[in-house]
């Protein structure tokens, strides 16, 4: 049976990352992974990612998959994919299917890096084709290239969806709706707010009565919930719409860890089964450890760092670095861990309402229920100044760990400051160039320039737009408030696009200056569903 | 919580249950303990369903033909649900001359004890079952025989006996009995004592510790089983099947998935770690075995193992019996690995003995003290 | 408080959406979920066993929570309480073929 | 259509060379080695099999192999996941009705 010093199971961000970190350290380590590419979820994520420099913040998910992957090879870590782990059993045997036979492999140590399975809501007809889950939806554009469907009606507005949702319009998918439970949004407002201003409606407090159809979706039915959960009559809405993509949460996958008789409790603010697990990942069992969702829904950013910290334990545990070694090197992984844990989204928060951000403002009541922030609520926050000339405005409304706009201004607008989570704030006394390296840094695309002083009678205003086919300059089209409702006519003025955007291009649009803090998109004139 | 009954039964497998439902049936008031937090956890929920004659030891005999006439064909009537019960027959397959004699073998004493079974030859063994590969050459064939699910016959009892007013505590495990007066009347636990007139114990390899309190040892020891299952599959027969290697043993379920049994050769090796893990090598161990008889099983996927462990007789045979040297106790433990098919008619003459004295299938073969040492 | 099997939890209501599918792979109704418990199938491992939901293909990977929680309303309790169903190899379906070919097999 | 030409982020997806195969005796074509499940989805294929209980229509759901909603029978073999298995060329698929391909869900082999 062969034998490796580590094995790790699940090539995903934490996964890749453990054995990295695990293979510098001198460990022969070895990564099955079921899938045919690495990277686990990292590779149908197309957004770019929040935090900071550290945490490979605005890098889009595939290519820090790309990134974590060379950095595995580099390492010497053998990474073995298309190979599931069908069982771990006691004195950290795995088997792996590997082609069409099964082989037994043991680790000194087993770090057990699955990920997590998304779940699922029933309601009527949710079994008919065309019903399905949002990862699938994700599956299915940006690994295979293959549009769901034609028009989505989203349930969830956690992160998921509303990311998913987006990716599907960049895709050429119409979102007729995004829906969902809960009273409010679930996941960061600039997810949402790029969304809305697309003219994607939010159905807060509403659940799917019914999918329709015969023996495929041919459209949805939605209605208002009371607060016990039950449909308040005459609230019904119904959509045209062929595909109902699901989107309510995530489960850590511990299927493996249960097996192991690792201590696997029902933990709900680990989102399900997460295994219990000591200050470096150790599970109950000795000798295997668990990173990233597997041990508790976060984000990848926090995964990656998690895996470290689990390689590193590992490292320690077999003896190839010293407790004194592993205490140094992890003392900075878990300052970075800390600050990714911070802010509103914090693990901590999870299930409580927050009225204020952490500088004492008020939140945007209707970023929460409707998606985007009402026009009378974004001017008081300290991203969105009134200034002659050229200047960025900032409608980042809550705090979340995330600073590039920062580094991305040379001329020093934009200050957050050490506390990664707080919100970002326009210096007035700065000189704005217009470069528009903030516009393309920011990962909630919640960044616009706008110069109220264009030309007589106009302003401008830059946003950043990911959509095909790019409009030319001198296109006119209508441009979108925040809530995507049209307000006036548009003209393009300007395109940039630059491989330091990293594929967000930076669309220039002239309004009527009354419009220079309302317009927010910009719709073609000619083109209903812009992809096609 | 009821801490007083007439009766009370430990273990909430299959027997448990079984005579449960037929003790509240004749109106005896019963209380079961199930030391496990789940109803029928033990091997009841883990073996491979078989409900056969064939095969069987010929003290165990009778006790199998009395229930598969007079139990079995109308149980899923009688509990008000579908057990799965299916009687098409039953193949014991071999593919060498020795497993041919061994087959021979235990046909012969099954003959002799008036069960209808006999050898058949390759071209009938086709014919019985046409997707049986060429290597099989001979079989034992015993049409009475048949199978049935498990996991739904042992928890039909037991919703049927709660229907009744028996009792049912799970996750009370019985750590010690008391005797009160020269009678066994007390059952310990973590919830506190139950107390009864008469105390059944049927807590599989378990019953050795529980009536080791009192004074009463029956030898056996314990060993793992381990099962796997397939996908539905199309159907494919309906016989329960045995092979004379025992390298396999199964059937295709009502739901169409195949339910398979098989040895590797270390599980009399193999020390209980608490778990019902299956081993990293046994299902495989169990493929190859069906591979060679199914060769058209080879695309089937597996989609579950488990494990489980049977209560061993030092002589292969249950003990089913009164302990006349402490009064008011009942065993019914050591089934070694056959006691589904049984399971039943064991609960049905249990009850008998514990409510009544008499008994309608003679239980002498199975008496707690019939152990001698042989040398 | 789960172990008393007769515990009271009140008598089975037929409810509007007890037709609606479960359990995918085997087509199990919530409506089947809920009669279950009233039947005396208090845990999930007992709901499994005895209707087979979570027993299918995808060996209970879709529908363990929402069964989890059905289960724990008609019990009125907390689903946390309630143990979810065990885990058990292969964690894929996998062919008799691939799991005989083994490395190391005596065959 | 279904098919992305062109991605505003990943560009023109990677493809394998088009291939024919046979969806219910029909021939269609998709890509080699794109999942059975895009292919038929491309093709606008909805419905992969019919349930063996209630006789109702499936397809694709989790798209990653976990949930087996989009199994069929492909060249014979039923209960295959059609999400994760390659395209080849001349593939024979087929709707799976309860775990075959015969719409009478082989109730005549009982």
């Amino acid at each position: 049976m062969k034998r490796y010093d580590l094995i790790v199971i699940g090539a995903g961000p934490s996964g890749l990352s453990a054995a990295a970190e695990a293979a510098s350290k001198g460990l022969r380590t070895v990564v099955f992974d079921e899938n045919e590419r690495p990277g686990g979820q990292l590779f149908k994520q197309i957004h770019k990612f929040f935090g900071s420099k550290e945490h490979k913040a605005k890098v889009r998910g595939y290519n820090i998959g790309k990134q974590l992957l060379q950095e595995a090879a580099d390492a010497g870590v053998d990474v073995v994919l298309n190979a599931p782990v069908e069982g771990l059993y006691p004195d950290h045997e795995v088997t792996v299917r590997i082609g069409d036979s099964l082989r037994h492999f043991k680790g000194d140590a087993v770090i057990a890096a699955t990920g997590a399975s998304e779940n699922m809501a029933a309601f009527k007809g949710w079994t008919l084709p065309g019903v399905i889950g949002a990862g699938a939806a994700q599956t299915m554009m940006n690994l295979h290239g293959i549009k769901p469907g034609n028009k989505v009606v989203m349930l969830g507005s956690g992160n998921v969806g509303l990311v998913v949702s987006y990716q599907l319009l960049q895709a050429g998918v119409e979102v007729a709706a995004v829906v969902d439970a809960l009273p409010h949004v679930g996941g960061y407002g600039v997810h949402a707010a790029k969304l809305a201003r697309t003219g994607v409606p939010f159905y807060l407090s509403h659940t799917i009565v019914e999918a329709e159809g015969e023996d495929r979706v041919k459209g949805v039915t939605i209605a208002e919930i009371d607060n016990k959960f039950n449909f308040i009559p005459g609230t019904e809405k119904h959509f045209d719409a062929d595909t109902i993509c699901v989107a309510v949460g995530l489960s850590p996958m511990s299927q493996l860890l249960k097996m192991a008789e690792c201590d696997v409790p029902d933990d709900p603010s680990k989102g399900g089964q997460a295994p219990r697990v000591g200050a470096f990942g150790e599970t109950s069992v000795k000798g295997v450890f668990a990173a990233g969702d597997v041990s508790g829904i976060e984000e990848a950013s926090s995964a990656m760092i998690e895996g470290r910290i689990t390689g590193l334990a590992a490292a320690e545990s077999l003896g190839f670095i010293t407790k004194q070694e592993l205490e140094a090197e992890t003392a900075g992984l878990e300052n970075q861990l800390a600050s990714l844990r911070r802010g509103m989204f914090a693990p901590g928060n999870k299930g409580r309402k927050i009225t204020e951000t952490d500088e004492g403002i008020a939140l945007s009541e209707s970023l929460l229920t409707q998606g985007y922030v009402a026009d009378d609520e974004i001017a008081r926050f300290p991203g969105v100044t009134k200034q002659r000339g050229i200047h960025p405005v900032i409608e980042c409304t809550q705090n979340i760990p995330c600073n590039p706009c920062q580094d991305a201004c040379r001329k020093g607008c934009i200050r957050i400051g050490k506390d990664i989570t707080s919100l970002p704030a326009v210096d007035t006394d700065s000189q704005c160039v217009g470069c528009g390296l903030c516009v393309a840094a920011c990962s909630g695309q919640a960044v616009f320039l706008v110069d109220e002083d264009y030309e007589e009678g106009y302003a401008s205003v830059t946003l950043p737009y990911e959509f095909l086919p790019l409009p030319e300059t001198g296109a006119r089209g209508t441009a979108l408030d925040r809530s995507g409702a049209p307000v006036c006519e548009a003209e393009v003025v300007e395109i940039r696009t630059s491989p330091a955007f990293d594929h967000t291009n930076l669309l220039t649009m002239k309004v009527p200056a009354d419009m220079a803090m309302t317009a927010r998109f910009f719709r073609n004139q000619k083109t209903e569903s812009e992809a096609c | 919580m009821k801490q007083k009954s007439e009766v009370l039964i430990i273990g909430g497998g299959i027997i448990g249950c079984a005579t449960a439902y037929y003790l509240t049936k004749k109106g005896v008031d019963v209380t079961v303990l199930e030391g496990s937090d789940f109803i029928g956890n033990g091997g009841s929920s883990r073996n491979g369903g078989g409900v056969r004659q064939s095969g069987r030891d010929p003290r165990e005999l009778p006790m199998a033909m009395w229930g598969i006439r007079n139990l079995w064909p109308g149980l899923s009537e009688e509990l008000g649900a579908d057990v799965e019960y299916v009687q098409e027959g039953n193949l014991r397959l071999g593919k060498t001359e020795k497993h041919k004699e061994i087959l021979t073998g235990l046909t012969d004493a099954a003959v002799s004890c008036g069960l209808e079974v006999k050898m058949i030859d390759e071209d009938t063994v086709k014919e019985i079952n046409p997707h049986l590969s060429d290597e099989v050459t001979s079989a034992s064939w015993c049409p009475t025989d048949g199978h049935a699910n498990p996991m739904a016959a042992t928890l039909a009892f037991y919703r049927k006996a709660r229907e009744l007013g028996a009792q049912f505590y799970t996750g009370v495990p019985v750590s010690e009995l008391r005797t009160v007066r020269g009678r066994v009347r007390e059952a310990v636990t973590p919830d506190g004592i139950f107390e009864a007139d008469k105390i059944l114990v049927a807590a599989g390899y378990g019953s050795r510790a529980i009536a080791g309190t009192v004074g009463i040892d029956v030898p056996m020891t314990e060993r793992k089983a381990e099962c796997i299952v397939t996908e539905a599959q199309p159907r494919m027969f309906e016989q329960m099947l045995g092979t004379a290697d025992a390298d396999f043993y199964g059937h295709q379920t009502a739901h169409g998935s195949f339910v398979f049994g098989g040895m590797s050769g270390f599980e009399a090796f193999m020390e209980n770690d608490g778990t019902t893990t299956s081993t990293s090598y046994g299902a495989s161990c169990t493929c190859r075995g069906i591979m060679k008889y199914f060769p058209e099983l080879a695309s089937a996927k597996i989609v579950r193992t488990w494990a489980g462990w049977i209560d061993a007789c030092a002589d292969g045979v249950p003990v089913m019996s009164r302990v006349e040297e402490v009064p008011g106790l009942y065993l019914a433990c050591a089934f070694s690995g056959h006691g589904f098919g049984i399971g039943p008619a064991a609960g049905y003459n249990l009850a008998e003995l514990i409510a009544d004295g008499e008994t309608t299938v003679d239980l002498t073969p199975f008496r707690y003290d019939r152990f001698k040492p042989v040398i | 408080m789960m172990n008393d099997r007769s515990r009271d939890i009140g008598p089975f209501v037929p409810a509007p959406d007890d037709d609606m599918i479960v359990c995918r792979c085997e087509e199990i109704t919530k409506g089947e979920i809920r009669r279950a418990v009233h039947d005396g199938m208090y845990t999930v491992t007992e709901i499994r066993r005895w209707l087979r939901a979570g027993m299918g293909l995808c060996q209970g990977q879709t529908c363990s929570k929402l069964v989890k929680g059905i289960a724990a309303r008609e019990l009125g309790i907390s689903p946390a309480l309630l143990e979810p169903a065990s885990s058990r190899a292969p964690m894929r379906p996998t062919e008799m073929k691939v799991l005989g070919r083994e490395e190391g097999a005596c065959a | 259509m279904l098919r992305i030409t062109e991605h505003p982020i990943l560009g023109a997806p990677e493809k394998g060379r088009r291939v024919e195969f046979t969806f219910d005796g029909r021939t269609m074509s998709g890509c080699e080695g794109e999942p059975v499940a895009a292919a038929l989805k491309a093709e606008g294929v909805m419905i992969h099999r019919y349930t063996s209980k209630r006789h109702e229509p499936r397809g694709i759901f989790c798209a990653i192999g976990r949930c087996t909603d989009c199994v069929m029978v492909v060249d014979g073999v039923p209960n295959i996941r059609t999400c994760v298995t390659p395209l080849h060329e001349g593939m024979d698929v087929r709707t799976q009705y309860g775990v075959t391909d015969r719409k009478d869900f082989g109730e005549e082999a009982r």
